[in-house]
């Protein structure tokens, strides 16, 4: 393992709110276009048609 | 009113706006998108590992250079994601095309995201550096109007319900807004010079940061390049799906 | 246009016409300053030329989302955009009045306020210039802000949200040349800054503004 | 010929709800729009005023423009009667706002500011200003709302003026106008019908 | 009642509903002061609780012209006159519904916004809990001032003056209970002198705003 | 006996404009205020309902009170129709809004945002708030502002219904609502007149 001294708290707090923001991102964009492709996909089986 | 210039280009051999029409964006992109995916998790995990793993620390700053690897990414990140929106802003204005606006629509929270990074991360990183979380730096008070614009622009897309009344009002908002950015950094600049580095790295990589240190921040600057475009095209793609539900549950109550 | 200006004015100082109100709202700011951070006099004189600078322009902020909106909910607005004036005559129009009824008055009362808040003696005058040479770049970025939110329904905080960051540069030039002119320091450089964005922003925005009003009204 | 609409479709919120309207109208004709509400009228004549862009066809007015008169009547509140119309007949380049107090029968309200009239007082003064526009096209959404049956007659007499001094008039109403002259169009045959599947095709394509 | 303090949160976090904008605008106040007094880390320390307040405290107010005007406008309030239930308790659920949109969530931002202005140590919680004391006095003063001035067109500014009396015994209370507490003195006076005003206000004010909007009315 | 009005007399901006008004309206019965604009309708309406304290007399409601339908319609522009009208069943403590939906013909229209409706569309939404009050007496001025001829038979339908079940109606309307039961009442006759010099007394005499 790397040894950060007495920056540790530093370094890892800043990785980790990155990851976090970046995670939150990516959750957020895919669930919805999750929600939105299922909805779509809905509604044109609905309508009865795919143009 | 939806234009109809790229079902005419259709007949032309080969246009780069082909890729303004909705289907062949969700064709090509349907394609394009494991690639860049898998190609964006390798950078990025290969930059940042290598860069929080496998680094020297600094004889001065400690383990706290390793903080470079996304600071410096994401910050760059921020600014190009306006730039990209400024671009496909204006390219909407110009030639009517849907995608081009849903893309800087799609783009502006993954800019927001990465003005928070770097405002985080640079924050955090002042802590132990210049002994303060916030400083009125010419750099950084840039960043906090930059985050400010972002803000401004996700606010007024959803504040407006018509999709190409948001699209023409959010894109004049854009142009001029990138003039007033540019002021403002001038201006900021005019009024305090400031703690942050210069531009040491990007320009003469040799002369101020040891290769030890370049090498793995361009892989990860390619990392946080790629990754904005896989989440530009999964958001524009989403963009593109909720115009297309709208109007046909739109159709469906006029029928 | 001419009538259009009259008429703005005419409002503008009937009942409940909003006339006299952003200058109370000035005085009020500049009130509650020293009551937030405590009487003290040399604190207070050192920031007094910042604080009339937020001041003014928070007040003209407020008076921002009157320049359309009630044009907008009569129906005045479309019947303007089908009169036969230019649209971006109209936009410009607005705007002058909005300064002759916002930014004006507000900087004649600047240096009476400065008294409240131990404004050092120089810096009268220069605040003053200051304000005259910004306040119509507020006013007519304002009005730009006002033309982007007028299909909104009570669009007046995003406006804030909007108008705010197109501010910033005409604020630090102003305060900055406020500020260094009560110290006695060269104010050549902001002053002349403000009267470019100011100049810069009278030749573009009307456009840009007039722009956003026709695609609110589809 | 004063207004000549061709193969006009309209939209509301990026859907095209009325499709195929033509019609002209020649100089001393007045129209009448007829259809259930919701079908559309509001939104023709704003594309006919040029408000919002229609989405096919086009609509050539005489070159100075019409006057439009919608479902709000632009009054300032605090301004009185006289005020607000002399207003508009500036903006216009009309210089005497008497003849139109007169034909809508306000000369007694002039001094009143506009707050302090009743429904159909508001509806008169606003109606009244299309008399200071000095324009030959009109364009009237729903003008006889609120009007009492004496006002009403009013109004229809000032539309014969108009028309015979060589103006034309197109106009929204759900209520009989007494105007026996007028033609009417009815909006139903015309709402817009969705494209068959595969047809189009193009840009529009995926968001249709 | 519950229904309409659900419509009311419903109505303010939909789009253009107004949440989140009072506290953008918060957000840039407290950015606007630097920019006006210049970015000396020391005087911005020293000025920190008061313009922490201040700012919250107009945020506060510029969203208060929705607490009725728009109701007022659309002829729901004609309707919730008549309706079942009672304008007394019609007033406090609005008083309630904006402090829930409004008051706290600035009060949770203030400790974050503190960061930008220097506020030294022991301020971020004795801010926090003085504006936790301090907002619903704020909001239910100043739902009483919409209640007075709802009959007027755009009677925001008007509004404003009203209301910003009103308002100095609540701000000066909790900027001295936020300074006091960054230097490390006694807070329980004015935090005291908060809560009483608080708990005043919402006794009293309800009755009075529900007969002015009665007068109002006619 | 539902409403009882006794020698009102109503004012606009403090001076009386109509007075010595009365009449009874009993369950089952619809009364039609007529009269020309300015007359003051809405204002007796807004009177009644108790919005305004009248000048003189007094008007006796069930114990629950009327509901008022203006020319406003209380809608949110940003919710929907359904969401609208919920609303308002719940501050009556009704339950079910089907019933209502479907008498104003707005179940198609139910999840979309009041602002994208029509004029008319509106107004019906408007008028089905009447439905989820639950109350017995009506109230409404020009409710048939804007509607065409089918929305119109609809509401008289509605108002039918509501008369059968025990209900009553006091209506101002300038239109003919296909309403024979409905009695009609002219208020040209209740105009006020000055007081005679050196009558009356008290304190508004100095002013008068
Ligand atoms: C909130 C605080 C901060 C913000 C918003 C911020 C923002 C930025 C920005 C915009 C860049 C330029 C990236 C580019 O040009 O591509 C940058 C680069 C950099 N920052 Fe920061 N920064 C902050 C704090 C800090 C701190 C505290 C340090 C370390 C002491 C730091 C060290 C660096 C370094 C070393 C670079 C690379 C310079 C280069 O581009 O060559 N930053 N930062
Ligand atoms: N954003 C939107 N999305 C979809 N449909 C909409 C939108 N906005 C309005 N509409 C619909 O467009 C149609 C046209 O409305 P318009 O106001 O033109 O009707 P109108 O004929 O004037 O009716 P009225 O007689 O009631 O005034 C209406 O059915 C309305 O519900
Ligand atoms: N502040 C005021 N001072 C004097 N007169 C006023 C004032 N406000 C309104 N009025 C007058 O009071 C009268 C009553 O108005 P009201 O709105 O009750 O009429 P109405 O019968 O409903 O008319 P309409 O059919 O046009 O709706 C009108 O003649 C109006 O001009
Ligand atoms: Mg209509
Ligand atoms: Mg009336």
């Amino acid at each position: 393992m790397v040894d950060l001294g007495k920056y540790a708290g530093t370094v890892l707090g800043a990785y980790g709110v990155t990851i976090l923001l970046i995670l939150g991102l990516v959750w957020l964009s895919l669930r919805k276009g999750a929600e939105m492709r299922r909805r779509l996909e809905a509604q044109e089986k609905r309508m009865g048609r795919n143009g | 009113m939806l234009s109809t210039a790229a079902g005419t280009a259709s007949q032309d051999a080969m246009s780069i706006w082909e890729y303004a029409n909705p289907k062949k964006f969700m064709q090509t992109s349907a394609w394009a998108l494991p690639w860049v995916t898998g190609l964006a998790v390798v950078t990025l995990v290969t930059g940042l590992v290598w860069g929080f793993f496998f680094t020297p620390d600094d004889y001065r700053q400690g383990a706290t250079v390793k903080i470079i690897y996304i600071h410096v990414p994401s910050a760059m990140m921020a600014i190009n994601a306006w730039a990209m929106m400024l671009v496909t802003s204006m390219i909407w204005l110009v030639r009517r095309h849907h995608v081009s606006v849903l893309a800087a629509k799609a783009a502006a929270p993954i800019g927001v995201t990465m003005t928070l990074i770097a405002l985080f991360t640079g924050a955090i990183w002042g802590q132990p550096m210049w002994g303060t979380w916030w400083a009125w730096d010419p750099r950084l008070t840039s960043f906090l109007i930059l985050f400010l614009f972002y803000l401004g622009y996700i606010a007024l897309w959803e504040a407006v319900e018509d999709p190409d009344t948001a699209a023409d009002l959010t894109s004049v908002l854009c142009l001029v807004g990138s003039v007033f950015a540019l002021l403002s950094r001038y201006a900021v600049l005019f009024w305090n010079q400031g703690l942050h580095q210069g531009a040491s790295l990007s320009l003469d990589a040799e002369e101020h940061v040891a290769d030890t240190y370049a090498w793995p921040l361009w892989v990860s600057m390619a990392g946080f390049v790629l990754l904005f475009v896989t989440l530009v095209l999964i958001r524009t793609r989403t963009e593109i799906r909720a115009r297309r539900l709208r109007a046909l549950e739109a159709r469906e109550r006029m029928a | 246009m001419l009538a259009l200006l009259l008429r703005d004015l005419r409002l503008a100082t009937r009942a409940g016409g909003g006339f006299g109100l952003s200058l109370a709202f000035f005085l009020i700011v500049t009130v509650l300053v020293p009551f937030g951070v405590g009487p003290e006099g040399g604190t207070l004189s050192r920031i007094a030329p910042g604080i009339l600078w937020v001041g003014a322009l928070l007040a003209c902020l407020l008076s921002l989302d009157r320049i359309f909106a009630l044009d907008r909910e009569d129906g005045s607005l479309d019947l303007l955009a089908t009169a036969p004036i230019p649209l971006e005559g109209v936009v410009a129009v607005k705007a002058l009045a909005h300064w002759l009824t916002t930014g004006l008055p507000l900087t004649l009362a600047a240096p009476v306020l400065g008294v409240l808040l131990h404004l050092p003696g120089p810096g009268f005058a220069w605040l003053t210039l200051s304000l005259a040479a910004g306040t119509p770049a507020l006013s007519i970025i304002g009005t730009f802000g006002a033309a982007l939110t007028v299909g909104l329904k009570r669009g007046g905080l995003l406006l804030s949200l909007l108008v705010l960051p197109l501010y910033i540069p005409t604020l630090i030039f102003g305060a900055e040349a406020a500020r260094r002119g009560g110290e006695g320091l060269a104010t050549f450089t902001p002053l002349l800054m403000q009267g470019g964005i100011t100049l810069g922003a009278l030749a573009i925005l009307p456009f840009a503004a007039a722009a956003a009003i026709r695609v609110n009204l589809r | 010929m004063m207004l000549s609409v061709h193969d006009l479709a309209v939209s509301r919120g990026g859907i095209a709800i009325l499709e195929r309207v033509g019609f002209v109208l020649d100089p001393g004709e007045a129209l009448v729009l007829r259809g259930p509400n919701g079908i559309g009228k509001t939104t023709l004549l704003r594309s006919i005023a040029g408000l919002q862009p229609p989405v096919a066809g086009r609509a050539e007015l005489p070159p100075e423009g019409a006057a439009y008169a919608g479902h709000a009547d632009g009054l300032k509140a605090t301004l009185s009667v006289a005020e607000n119309l002399t207003f508009w007949a500036r903006i216009y380049g009309q210089g005497d706002i008497a003849p139109a107090l007169h034909a809508m029968d306000l000369e007694g309200l002039a001094e009143r500011p506009a707050q302090n009239l009743s429904a159909g007082q508001k509806r008169r003064l606003g109606l009244a200003r299309l008399l200071v526009t000095g324009r030959r096209l009109w364009l009237l959404d729903e003008p006889t709302v609120s009007l009492d049956t004496a006002s009403v007659a009013l109004f229809a007499a000032a539309i014969r003026a108009h028309l015979a001094s060589g103006g034309a008039a197109l106009m929204a109403t759900h209520i009989d106008l007494g105007l026996e002259e007028a033609r009417i169009l009815d909006l139903t045959p015309f709402r817009a019908t969705l494209p068959a599947p595969g047809q189009g095709g193009g840009f529009d394509e995926a968001f249709a």
